[in-house]
């Protein structure tokens, strides 16, 4: 039977039948369950969990760790996230895989507690500075939180850059049902690079993001560059939920995607033809399943728990050809659904 | 004719780029010394920081990793603790590990990770050209105290040994310089104990070198090292300032 | 007879191994820049050396091998 | 379902057990905490939805029943219940009248109840069981499942307490 | 006569004749040589030059200074920026204004230390957690980094919000004439809100980012983003070089942007209709100028000193209306006249 | 019929949000009276950190400042350079001052600071419900040292009065408790010489209180008296570490 | 006689005033819950009290003003 | 016009001069300097561009004028030089012989030269001297001025020998 789980706890229990044995933390609300389920179940399993002093220490022992050729991940919450960035860049720049749990709660500054999706643009356009990206997966249920863990370590592993979970309080607090995956169902990875010590036996290897020679710096970039084209070719993932014949198509991700869904149940009932778009992955952005959906829709509506960012890259998926429209609620307030309706009713 | 001194063999032959005299040199050869008498160069991981030294990924022969500024040792930690049987060392400025990395300094430090630190004290950031570093000594002039370091304005000096001693998770802690033979032979010795205290498993090791940076104290390689002698030795006291094994604990200034 | 060798290339003409020369019978060649653009270190008198390896010790660049 | 009272009154672990229920029942169910501005004993509710389709959004604003265990938690939600629901309330605690006549409400001394029956910290199960009772969705076999479900095996005194609670509540 | 300064250095003089007297630092290439000035004139003219332990602390003295009313700054590049991230989060959380200076260098990770532009989306998206927005000015000359120092204070000031200057290593290490305003031109502002001691005349001051519940701070969010639209509307900046009749106009800023008014003459030379469009601001992004510029130009050509960041807002301030292109080095390339002419030939 | 005792005028009359029992609230006002007693209110500011005690900006009469987490001392001393006449105090706990602000505390008091900082010590971090802190004592269950805080991987406590008492910036450093009305005056004493050092521009002067946390304990408010006295006053005894004053330097343990 | 004043709005049943009490003539109302849902502080004897302000000094919420 | 030589060889100062004297004259400059990517003791260059129109980049690939105090700078950037453009380069340092027809090479023994003088580390200055005779473009008093702006006037002293430096470089 499955079991009920907090979405934190989950993404826990997730990543160590990911074969993640190595979790290094911060205390911050509302991510705390999380770090509190590795702590009690790291030392039966003869893994690591380590309470770091700070984000930006633990940042840095998942980058040694995925140095080391183990997976490795943090997890906290916006505030924390923010100090993590420079670190995330050193592992974009060092092409080191990793995941990063983001939580998100209300910003700017402290903010509140609250779920929120304001670090969209942080997650898909600067987690750091420089030219890089990290892949974004935005779960929308617990079941989906636990599935998108493994996925989330193997592609980062493929690619051999970072991850993150694109969380939010309300995913990471409530619980659902869930089915967890036997241990060990991952592909695990060869890292030949990994800083695991040579043993002898091949040259010394160096993890590094430091390249002094602009001629060579820029060649790596473009290289990575290359490496995230074919990301955007083969790891967009959207879900399509009564798009094929609707006017209007909601794109919305994570928890608003769910009270984005609920709307499109209700507009359905009144028969308004409405469909909802749910970005899976945040970066890549699914702008093939955009580009499809615009060639009926009469309009798009964003629905966004911020104000206003995701909005943006779907303007830009479709190269403005349709209108799109924004509606969201920000400081930790979840839209309703009859709100999303009425904005939707607009548009009908 | 038998070899009686020569390049370790957990050198590579990149040439260092550091300045002529520094003394960043003779610390990187004495820590592929200990690797090489320890016969640990294939289980060693380095850790090199933020600081002229920041390329010695490059010069040592082990696996090298490169970590943000002032996060050398929150690096090393995660190193360790994926690889509890590799050998992992840290090699940091005053800048690196005293300012910017000191919350990760004193956490590494407190947890008794089972480390091995080289804390190359030189009194000046040296990459950057010549800040004040938390080690400049007071009235000494840099970049950005061009009228001496004033202590009401800027503070005192980090004295990194006294401090840590304080923290029960350390357990050895010893300043050295390498400006004369002698010194450079307690070094040596110091450096050793540091990875042999690592792989006996008894957690954190410092070894703090004062060391010279003739390019931004504006001295030949020569006046340097006697700059540091008449100036650093008296602010920085050698010796060694805890040792879990002989019992020594703060202050203890015996060789 | 003890036997130092100065790897020119890497040579710095740092002067620091002539500093700790207890016979200074080390010194910079001043009539010589290497490829770098220094004065290379070189022993003056090789009959003198006693091997004791304190130029070696003192030299950042691990530019000194003795043999002995 | 809404739970909503003080914290420390038992509301989340009450809907865990309804959404165990649910669980068991083989429905879809979804359980959100949500604590107020104050982050220590300020008022704490959860919204626990059972049904038969996925769920969209888990914040319930509208509940069909209400389970309100503290006077500000009624304050808040009372408005917000769909005409034609359920509200049970702790009567020793809220003293209130509803004036709303759309809606069926139960009043039960929950907390004076649990006081009487050594049953102290209940109060939270005993209105559980009523909710049960009228709810009727389940067996008593359900909603036993989900309180093992729900109590660590080492736990196995509390259990047998909460079953008491449960039973009471439910002949109220 | 004007005087031969470094960017860097006239940053730090024009700083001070605005009125700035607190400047908070740590050191890192390409703008050591502003902390260097500093700690050389601050001393003389009874101001502070403090030398923080890291970035971090910098930033925070920053926003303890501007807490207590007066004009202060901090000055970094690429990755100490991403380290100030959470402090700047913070202060735009509490509607302090500061000025950040950021000389950025090639990225990601530690990268090199030579010019970039690749922290654009940082400071126009996401310069930290949540929504927020900085102002963003981009000089390109020496003597528009002075000028801009005071327009950067003053505006921070007015719209309470912290304000950004995107140099990069070109412009902070290279000399060019200058004339400096004479000091305490700038308009002095009154700051009832700052926390510099009550003395019994007033209610206590409350500087503060944390707003536990969700309406108010939706509220405060939704407030200052009405005053971001009021800055969107009077603050844009933007220079326009032989525009009005071109064909195809290169949108370019900071350094690049130097570069392509050399390939905009060389193009002229040759006939060819082709101009340059230089955003001054970056946020406010000059939306007005790149519309009107849209009703006549067949394409735009971004030049960028990254992978291509600032092409995306060219997109949506013009809705896609006219094909934009990207031209872009990266990794502490400063493109070539002649590159850039290339790109242009191919859409004229 | 006087008043011998009742409310300070620089505590408002919003009524605080800690738990029941919870020290906090005893040290708020011992922080209030100072104030008052020194006539200062009108020039203080103080910095509220990120803890249990962020919302102190709502209590404290003095104009206030919120400061990140951990970043407290560095807010203090923009504060102060701005506004040297002030009076700053920063109000921290063992999370945000000894683990994310190591690095701001350390160099504020090595700077010397002339700042007050109170520095509540309750060996867990409280708001965020009760995860292992820097101070929390070996052994100690915490939500995130469900077995007991084990020194081998969590390492040891860290000592703020000591570790910062080696550092020549600081003038004074006392560690109190408020565990009876005797040791409440004793801090009412020490916070007061810590704000009046300010005024007389001696530097930097902590003072760290013992408290409690009844709440992430897992005790009432008058055990969690006794658990203080029984654990922490034995791990971290209370005195004068530093004075520059009465030269009293580490370690001194008069009160 | 010494008076003292529990601000009941404020207190917050934690008892530490009754621990501190020399006399113990201060305890907590199990009787009555205030608006926040606590027990609060009484003086039960207060014929008694010296106006020591022990209480006063241990009461987390500044609850109690002591008159003498 | 492009000054490279090693980082120490003062061809950042040597090309401030130049801008300086460009300055005064009323025209449009620019100094940019780079380094290696060495940090310590690696070749160090700066480009300068003067000239009646505003300056678009300031980074010069392609130099009128090249003065060049080391072989590994002269070999960077020779192949750069605009056809017509002059070489001026440290022959006492650089014996390479330059086989572009296209340009006009003065070569001046400036670092022997600055030895024999008495003007140690002025070798720049000697080539400076020189360019500016070549240059033509403006008066020795512009250049004079020009020095004086660069060195601070506690420096009087090493006024003087710039100047006999340059005096000295104009004559070769
Ligand atoms: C986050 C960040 N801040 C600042 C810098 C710039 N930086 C590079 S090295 C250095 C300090 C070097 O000094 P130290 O650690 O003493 O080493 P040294 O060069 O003296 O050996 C600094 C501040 C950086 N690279 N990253
Ligand atoms: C950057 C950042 N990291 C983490 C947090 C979450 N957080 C809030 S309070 C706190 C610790 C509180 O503990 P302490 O400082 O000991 O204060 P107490 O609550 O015990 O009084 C943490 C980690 C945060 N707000 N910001
Ligand atoms: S700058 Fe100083 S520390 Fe760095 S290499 Fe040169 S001499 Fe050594
Ligand atoms: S010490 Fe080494 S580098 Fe220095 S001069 Fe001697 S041989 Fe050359
Ligand atoms: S080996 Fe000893 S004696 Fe021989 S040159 Fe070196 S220092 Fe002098
Ligand atoms: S959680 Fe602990 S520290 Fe925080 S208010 Fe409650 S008792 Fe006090
Ligand atoms: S004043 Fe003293 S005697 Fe009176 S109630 Fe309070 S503690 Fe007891
Ligand atoms: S100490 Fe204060 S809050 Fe606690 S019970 Fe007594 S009066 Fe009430
Ligand atoms: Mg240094
Ligand atoms: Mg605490």
């Amino acid at each position: 039977m499955k079991v009920l789980m907090k979405g934190n706890e989950a993404l826990g229990e997730a990543a160590i039948r990911a074969g993640c044995r190595h979790f290094f933390g911060y205390p911050i609300t509302p991510q705390t369950e999380l770090a509190a389920y590795m702590s009690k179940r790291m030392p039966k399993i003869g893994g690591t969990y380590l309470q770091a002093e700070s984000e930006i220490a633990a940042v840095n022992m998942v980058l040694g760790a995925s140095a080391a050729g183990v997976r490795a991940m943090t997890s906290s919450s916006s505030p924390g996230i923010s100090l993590k960035s420079e670190g995330i860049s050193y592992m974009a720049g060092s092409d080191l895989p990793a995941l990063i749990i983001n939580v998100q709660r209300g910003g700017p500054g402290l903010g509140g507690i609250q779920p929120s999706q304001a670090d969209y643009w942080q997650a898909t356009k600067a987690t750091g500075h420089g030219d890089f990206q990290v892949l974004v997966f935005a779960p929308s249920t617990v079941q989906e939180m636990v599935d998108l863990v493994s996925d989330a370590f193997d592609t980062a592993d493929r690619w051999r850059m970072p991850a993150m979970i694109l969380a939010d309080g309300m995913l990471g607090q409530m619980m659902e049902p869930v089915e967890l995956p036997e241990e060990g169902e991952h592909a695990s990875t060869e890292k030949p690079w990994a800083a695991n010590g040579h043993s002898n036996k091949r040259e010394h290897n160096i993890i590094n993001s430091l390249y002094l020679t602009p001629d060579k710096l820029e060649e790596l970039v473009v290289e990575r560059y290359k490496r995230y084209e074919q990301v955007k070719a083969t790891e967009q993932r959207a879900e399509e939920y009564l798009c094929d014949d609707a006017d209007v198509i909601i794109v919305a991700y994570g928890a608003s995607s769910r009270v984005a869904r609920s709307a499109v149940n209700k507009a359905r009932e009144k028969g308004g033809k409405v469909g909802l778009l749910r970005p899976i992955t945040l970066w890549p952005f699914p702008t093939g399943a955009l580009q499809k959906a615009a060639g009926h829709a009469k309009a798009f509506l964003t629905v966004e728990m911020s104000m206003g960012q995701m909005v943006d890259d779907v303007k830009l998926a479709i190269d403005c050809r349709v209108p799109v429209h924004f509606f969201g609620r920000t400081g930790g307030i979840i839209p309703t659904p009859g709100e999303v309706l009425a904005e939707v009713e607009k548009l009908l | 004719m038998a070899t009686i001194f020569q390049k370790p063999h957990a050198l590579t032959d990149a040439p260092l780029h550091y300045c002529p005299g520094c003394t960043h040199g003779i610390v990187h050869r004495l820590v592929a010394q200990a690797i090489d008498e320890l016969g640990v160069e294939g289980r060693t991981v380095g850790v090199a920081s933020v600081g002229c030294s920041v390329m010695c990924y490059d010069y040592f022969a082990c696996d090298m990793v490169q970590a943000p500024h002032g996060r050398a040792q929150a690096v090393a930690t995660g190193l360790k603790r994926a690889k509890p049987d590799n050998v992992i060392f840290t090699y940091q400025g005053d800048g690196d590990l005293a300012a910017i990395g000191t919350a990760e300094t004193v956490h590494a430090a407190t947890r008794g990770e089972n480390l091995t630190v080289i804390f190359i004290n030189n009194a000046i950031y040296g990459m950057t050209g010549g800040q004040m570093a938390p080690t400049s000594l007071p009235g000494q002039i840099t970049q950005t105290t061009p009228y001496g370091r004033d202590t009401d304005t800027a503070g005192y000096p980090v004295k990194v040994c006294e401090l840590l001693s304080t923290l029960d998770g350390v357990a050895f802690a010893q300043r050295v310089t390498v400006d004369c033979v002698k010194n450079v032979n307690i070094a040596r010795k110091a450096i050793k104990k540091a990875f042999q205290n690592q792989l006996d498993g008894k957690g954190y090791s410092i070894v703090e070198v004062l060391s010279t940076c003739p390019t931004n104290w504006g001295l030949t390689p020569v006046e340097s090292l006697e700059w540091l002698r008449e100036n650093m030795i008296p602010y920085y006291p050698l010796g060694v300032y805890k040792d879990i094994d002989a019992g020594v604990k703060k202050g203890g200034a015996s060789q | 007879m003890p036997k130092i060798t100065v790897d020119e290339s890497v040579c710095k003409g740092c002067g620091l191994c002539a500093n700790a020369c207890p016979l200074k019978i080390i010194s910079l060649d001043t009539g010589r820049l290497n490829l770098k653009g220094y004065h290379p270190a070189r022993l003056m008198e090789p009959g003198r050396c006693t091997g004791c390896a304190s130029c070696a010790a003192m030299c950042p660049d691990t530019a000194i091998t003795v043999e002995k | 379902m809404v739970f909503a009272g003080f914290g420390g009154q038992g509301v989340l672990f009450a809907g865990k057990v309804a959404a165990y229920a649910g669980l068991i029942k083989g429905k879809e169910i979804s359980w959100l905490p949500s604590y107020g501005p104050e982050m220590r004993g300020g008022t704490a509710n959860c919204s626990v939805c059972i049904s038969d389709e996925p769920i969209g959004s888990p914040l319930i604003t509208a509940p069909n029943y209400l389970i309100a265990m503290n006077l500000p938690s009624l304050e808040r939600f009372i408005d917000g219940v769909e005409p034609g629901g359920t509200v049970i309330l702790d009567s020793s605690l809220i003293d209130r009248e509803i004036s709303r006549g759309d809606i069926t409400v139960y009043r039960v001394p929950s907390s004076r109840l649990a006081e009487e029956n050594g049953l102290t910290g209940l109060s939270n199960m005993i209105l559980v069981g009523k909710l049960f009772h009228e709810l009727g969705f389940c067996t008593d076999e359900v909603l036993d499942e989900a309180m093992q479900k729900c109590i660590p095996q080492r736990k196995a005194a509390m259990l047998e307490l909460n079953r008491r609670a449960v039973a009471l509540g439910a002949r109220q």
